[in-house]
């Protein structure tokens, strides 16, 4: 459904992506892996509009989308949750996921979308109250991923989701993760640090070194890649 | 007398969060401490604090005999501990060659000397805006080299390299340390650099040291398994003889 | 090579001191002094928002306080304006040096704010205190020549004054301490970080500003024979910020090429259009801004540029 | 405003205390009940220039030609189609509103498509321009001399033992009225609930789907059309001239800088002290001062507490 081609990105004066060409399939769980600062976030980001290319095309169902603004692309259902940041501190955890809902197309569902991020969060329901800042940063990644769920996504498009979350909450946030792309068939690209788990939970991952695309490959077989063990499962 | 920075019990708080609590750490001259641990798990702050740019909560720094828990970052700076940051914040509108002469307290040879190790003597007067990323990292190095510290505090240095950069620098803080017999505490998640250059790693979780000790041990530290590595970290021969 | 600069400004004092053998104009005399007055502000405002990144609307008030502190030790102790002149510029810095210690915390919008009150508060003390001061008429002070010497002799310590700041200038430029007033308004924090003392250097430049502009306020009181309020005020300050946006922000030649043009299209548009003339340079700094960044400077060297075709290294796309 | 009326002997006599101490506390309650009413009108000033700092993160200058131009326009539509005021004041907002949208796009909408270096430095010379631009324009179209709206509550209201005049009191009212309905639609609307977003996180509201530049058009809108009201609302007091705009910007800035920069009750309280302690100063203290113990407090706030009353801390 999205496809990327010779994307080059600058940022900050600095070419941050250069020719990266990938796909996301209709209902795949795809994972980006790569070191800190390897463009992951700049990636996404270009994607859903924050950024604009230098090069490059980017088409979702055939049409293309870089030229867009961010809003544009939120409305056709390509929603970023970013990682644990963004929130709107001083509103209340309600409120944020409301803000989740703002494109017009999501009203009328808006009820019953609430409910839903509350039965996959019953722990922001107990909070719903409660100002967005009070909130720990477990909290806070659930929220971000309420808020996007919010939207009605189709694609989703997740920037480190286990950043700075104790062990198990990381876990327990890929269990959410892969539950939603089961039961409501949702796409995912899924930007990680943490390749063990990324590579165990997706069905497919591309793999990103300094701005550029170096592998592409079923998750299965990079697991066992000596490259990959080498290189990002040492950490 | 040899030099010594030591920190004593620091503790940091932002607002009702603890972010390094109850932290003790030593550095001598001509020794890199590796200080790893997960995010959020008090790394830079603990640099923030030594160089002055936090006030720690309580809790004391020392550089030799001076406290210097709350001097101003400047003074700091001159007493002898530079730092680097972890986004490069190089003075985008003057030149490399300026850049450098505002930390230099030594005369324009020691400076360009910097310059010159790290590489960057050719650009010396383009502007710091034009230079890629990994020049900038290198030139926060060059900068922090010229105002001649005893210690020298790096944010995670090899975030964004690639693998030939990384060799490149891990080179470069090994001749800093042993040719400038400068003290050098490292916060780093680059493992393979960290496990390969440190004398000595610290590893820190929610604020606090879970353990200290040589790359070995921390390596396969249960502990450090669990909350941060994940799963063993291998040393391996045939990587380091290709480096 | 590296004596360029001080050749140029030699050169440039040359010419300028012959000026008036050429111009015989007494009213054209007097543009150029008012163009003095204008450059010694504008400069060293630059010196503030370029060089440092301090965003200041109190240097005209600044100025004001020179004129009134040089004229009243003239008028009430009966001091001679050349004695006054240099305490007019002291006194002005003295006001900038605290203002500078207690707004040290703030910066952009903060700090523009607060220098804005102490311009309101400075001025309006001016104008409350009548009875010494004048009032909203203004004080009148002695010149600094009598009359019968006409205006060249104006224009020479005008003319001295605009030397010695350019000089002042191309020397702190040079110096350590223009790297570090400019690292302090690229990223303050680092600056301090790499042992830059941003705090002193600050109010360094706080005190140095304020003695320039106090020294232009002296020279223009003990030249026009009168000092007022409005000296102060927001529109005069307005005024020198379109000089230095038109100019370029931030360089040298910038701000004294930005003073000399609006002075002179200003006599241009004399006559029924005199009062309008603020309206149309609203309106250039307007466009200055919104489609040339960087003034007339970087619109000069934009297009040395082209003539040399790309000898230059491109920037960093 | 009004107050320089009131300029009552300050001194308690030797004589008549106790005669003085009643009259004292007479004045004082209704100095302190004037000083609210202005407040509350200097606090619509000081709400515009909230919404549009609080939202855009930018200074808007010419905040106060706005409230200038709002004046006069509300005295044109008056005069020219004979209209009462409760007609013309909404009908010049809208045409405030419409110029404010204008002014938006052509000027400060670089500022959201990333293509100014300095959006803070940007926005304010790009609008203190404008507010020179303005004055002169205002005098060539409608000349320096006064114009005025008449009273629009002719003689004094008494509240209890004080006696206000009545214009006062009906800009008091209308202004919270204009207060109070701009605050329940940031509270309480879509649109609203989008503004404290863009506050709170640009990036945040972005990738929720709102369209920053259209909302910054909106918002900038909103709060000059405010600044307008605010203008016509006083006009009876203050006559409309062309530089009329210069005070009350000044207020308002004084106003956030009390309140805290951003903060919606900030800027109602601190018109409210603002207003107090501009009549207890030039009742008590000296009147000529009036209008410098507004920059005092600014002064003072910024330096010792720079987020105000209300504000967040950075």
């Amino acid at each position: 459904m999205l496809k990327v081609e010779g994307l080059s990105v600058a940022y900050d004066g600095l070419k941050a992506l250069e020719g990266v060409t990938f796909e996301v399939r209709e209902g795949e769980f795809l994972a980006l892996i790569g070191s800190n600062g390897a463009g992951k976030s700049t990636l996404l980001n270009t994607l859903s509009g924050l950024l604009k290319p230098l090069a490059g095309t980017i088409t979702l169902d055939g049409e293309r989308i870089d030229h867009l603004r961010p809003a544009d692309i939120v409305d056709r259902g390509l929603i970023l949750i970013p990682e644990g940041k963004w929130v709107f501190p001083q509103m209340s955890v309600k409120e944020n996921l409301l803000m989740g809902a703002y494109p017009r197309r999501c009203h009328k569902r808006q009820k019953e979308m609430l409910e839903q991020v509350y039965t996959h969060f019953p722990r922001l329901k107990e909070r719903e109250r409660q100002m967005a800042h009070t909130l720990s940063g477990g909290e806070l990644q659930m929220l971000v991923i309420g808020r996007g769920l919010m939207a009605q996504p189709r694609l989703l498009l997740l920037d480190e989701p286990s950043l700075g979350l104790a062990p198990r909450l990381v876990l327990e946030t890929f269990e959410v993760l892969q539950t939603l792309h089961r039961s409501l068939g949702l796409s995912i690209l899924l930007a990680e640090q943490d390749v063990s788990h990324a590579l165990r939970i997706s069905s497919r991952a591309i793999v990103l070194e300094n701005g550029r695309l170096v592998m592409t490959g079923n998750s299965a077989d990079l697991l066992t890649d000596p490259e990959v063990k080498v290189r990002y499962l040492g950490m | 007398m040899a030099n010594l920075l030591r920190v004593e019990r620091a503790i940091k708080d932002f607002g009702g969060l603890r972010a390094v609590a109850d932290v003790s750490l030593e550095l001598r001259p001509n020794e890199i401490v590796g200080l790893i641990g997960p995010n959020g798990a008090g790394k830079t702050t603990l640099i923030n604090c030594i160089s002055g740019v936090l006030k720690l909560t309580s809790g004391r720094v020392w550089l030799n005999d001076h406290n210097i828990t709350r001097w101003r970052p400047h003074t700091i700076c001159r007493a002898g501990i530079a730092r680097t940051f972890q986004i490069p914040r190089s003075f985008p509108r003057l030149t490399v060659w300026e850049n450098i002469l505002v930390s230099s307290r030594s005369g324009e040879d020691h400076a360009r000397a910097q310059l010159e190790l790290v590489g960057l003597a050719a650009k010396a007067d383009l502007r710091a805006s034009s230079l890629t990323f990994h020049e900038r990292r290198k030139l926060e190095i060059a900068r922090a080299l010229a105002a001649q510290p005893l210690f020298l505090l790096l944010d995670e240095v090899m975030a964004g390299l690639n693998p030939t950069e990384t060799v490149e620098m891990v080179n470069l803080l090994c001749q800093i340390r042993s040719s400038l017999q400068i003290g050098i505490l490292w916060v780093e998640h680059v493992m393979g650099a960290v496990m390969e250059c440190a004398d000595r790693i610290i590893v820190l979780h929610q604020g606090t040291k879970l353990v200290e000790g040589l790359p070995a041990e921390i390596a396969n530290d249960p502990q450090v398994i669990e909350v941060y590595l994940g799963e063993r970290y291998e040393f391996r021969e045939e990587r380091r003889a290709q480096g | 090579m590296k004596r360029q600069p001080f050749l140029n400004l030699a050169a440039l004092g040359v010419i300028l001191a012959l000026v008036p053998l050429v111009i015989r104009s007494p009213h054209w005399v007097h543009v150029l002094n008012m163009t003095f007055y204008y450059i010694l502000l504008t400069t060293s405002w630059n010196l503030m928002m370029g060089f440092t990144g301090l965003f200041s609307f109190a240097h005209t008030a600044l100025a004001a306080v020179g004129g009134y502190a040089s004229g009243l030790l003239a008028v009430k102790a009966g001091l001679p304006p050349a004695v006054g002149i240099p305490l007019g510029g002291l006194a002005a810095a003295v006001a900038s040096f605290l203002l500078g210690v207690v707004s040290l915390r703030l910066r952009g919008f903060y700090l523009c704010l607060v220098t804005w009150a102490f311009a309101e508060i400075a001025v309006g003390i001016l104008r409350v205190e009548y009875k010494i001061t004048g009032g909203t008429m203004g004080l009148v002070v002695p010149a600094l020549f009598p009359a019968s010497a006409g205006r060249v002799p104006f224009y020479y310590v005008g003319l001295a004054l605009v030397l010695a700041i350019l000089l002042f200038m191309i020397w702190l430029s040079r110096s350590r301490i223009g790297i570090y007033l400019r690292s302090i308004r690229d990223d303050e924090l680092a600056s301090e970080a790499l042992g830059v003392d941003t705090v002193a250097w600050k109010v360094f430049c706080f005190t140095v500003c304020g003695l320039w502009a106090g020294l232009a306020g002296a020279y223009y009181g003990h030249y026009i024979g009168v000092v007022d309020p409005g000296m102060g005020s927001l529109g005069e300050m307005g005024l020198v910020i379109l000089m230095v946006i038109i100019g370029g922000m931030g360089t040298l030649a910038g701000p004294v090429i930005g003073a000399i043009l609006v002075m002179i299209l200003s006599e241009f548009l004399r006559g029924s259009l005199a009062a309008m003339s603020m309206f149309f340079f609203a309106i250039v700094m307007i466009l200055v801004m919104r489609f040339f960044p960087g003034g007339l400077m970087a619109g000069l060297s934009r297009l040395r540029q082209i003539r040399l075709g790309s000898s230059r290294p491109a920037q960093a796309r | 405003m009004q107050c320089s009326g009131v300029n009552a002997p300050r001194c308690t006599g030797s004589g008549n205390e106790r005669i003085d101490e009643v009259s004292a506390a007479a004045l004082f309650t209704e100095v302190l009940v004037r000083g609210i009413a202005i407040g509350v009108v200097y606090a619509l000033m000081g709400l515009g220039l909230t919404l549009i700092f609080g939202v855009m993160r930018i200074i808007n200058f010419a905040q106060g030609e706005f409230y200038m131009l709002g004046a006069y326009v509300v005295f044109f539509i008056m005069t020219t189609l004979s209209v009462p005021f409760y007609v013309a004041l909404p009908a010049g907002m809208l045409v405030i509103f419409v110029l404010g949208v204008v002014v938006e796009r052509l000027l400060l909408h670089p500022i959201h498509s990333q293509r100014v270096q300095n959006a803070m430095e940007y926005s304010l010379i790009i609008t203190f321009a404008l507010s020179i631009f303005f004055q002169k324009t205002a005098i060539l179209l409608f000349g320096p001399f006064y114009k005025k709206i008449p009273d629009l509550l002719p003689g004094n209201v008494q509240l209890g033992p004080v006696a206000l005049p009545g214009t006062l009191f009906l800009a008091t009212i209308l202004s919270a009225f204009l207060i109070l309905a701009v605050t329940l639609f940031i509270g309480r609307t879509r649109t609203g609930r989008a503004w404290r977003a863009i506050a709170q996180s640009l990036p945040g509201a972005s990738i929720s789907g709102v369209r920053i530049d259209q909302q910054s058009s909106l918002v900038f809108g909103l709060s000059t059309a405010l600044a307008a009201a605010g203008g016509a609302i006083l006009a009876p007091f203050t006559l409309i001239f062309p530089t009329v705009g210069s005070a009350p910007l000044i207020k308002g800035y004084e106003i956030i800088a009390i309140g805290g920069l951003g903060s919606i009750p900030g800027s109602l309280v601190g018109g409210v002290i603002l207003g107090v302690a501009e009549t207890l100063g030039s009742v008590y203290i000296n009147s000529a001062y009036k209008d410098l113990y507004g920059f005092g407090l600014l002064m003072l706030f910024l330096i010792f507490r720079p987020r105000g009353l209300f504000g967040q801390a950075s």
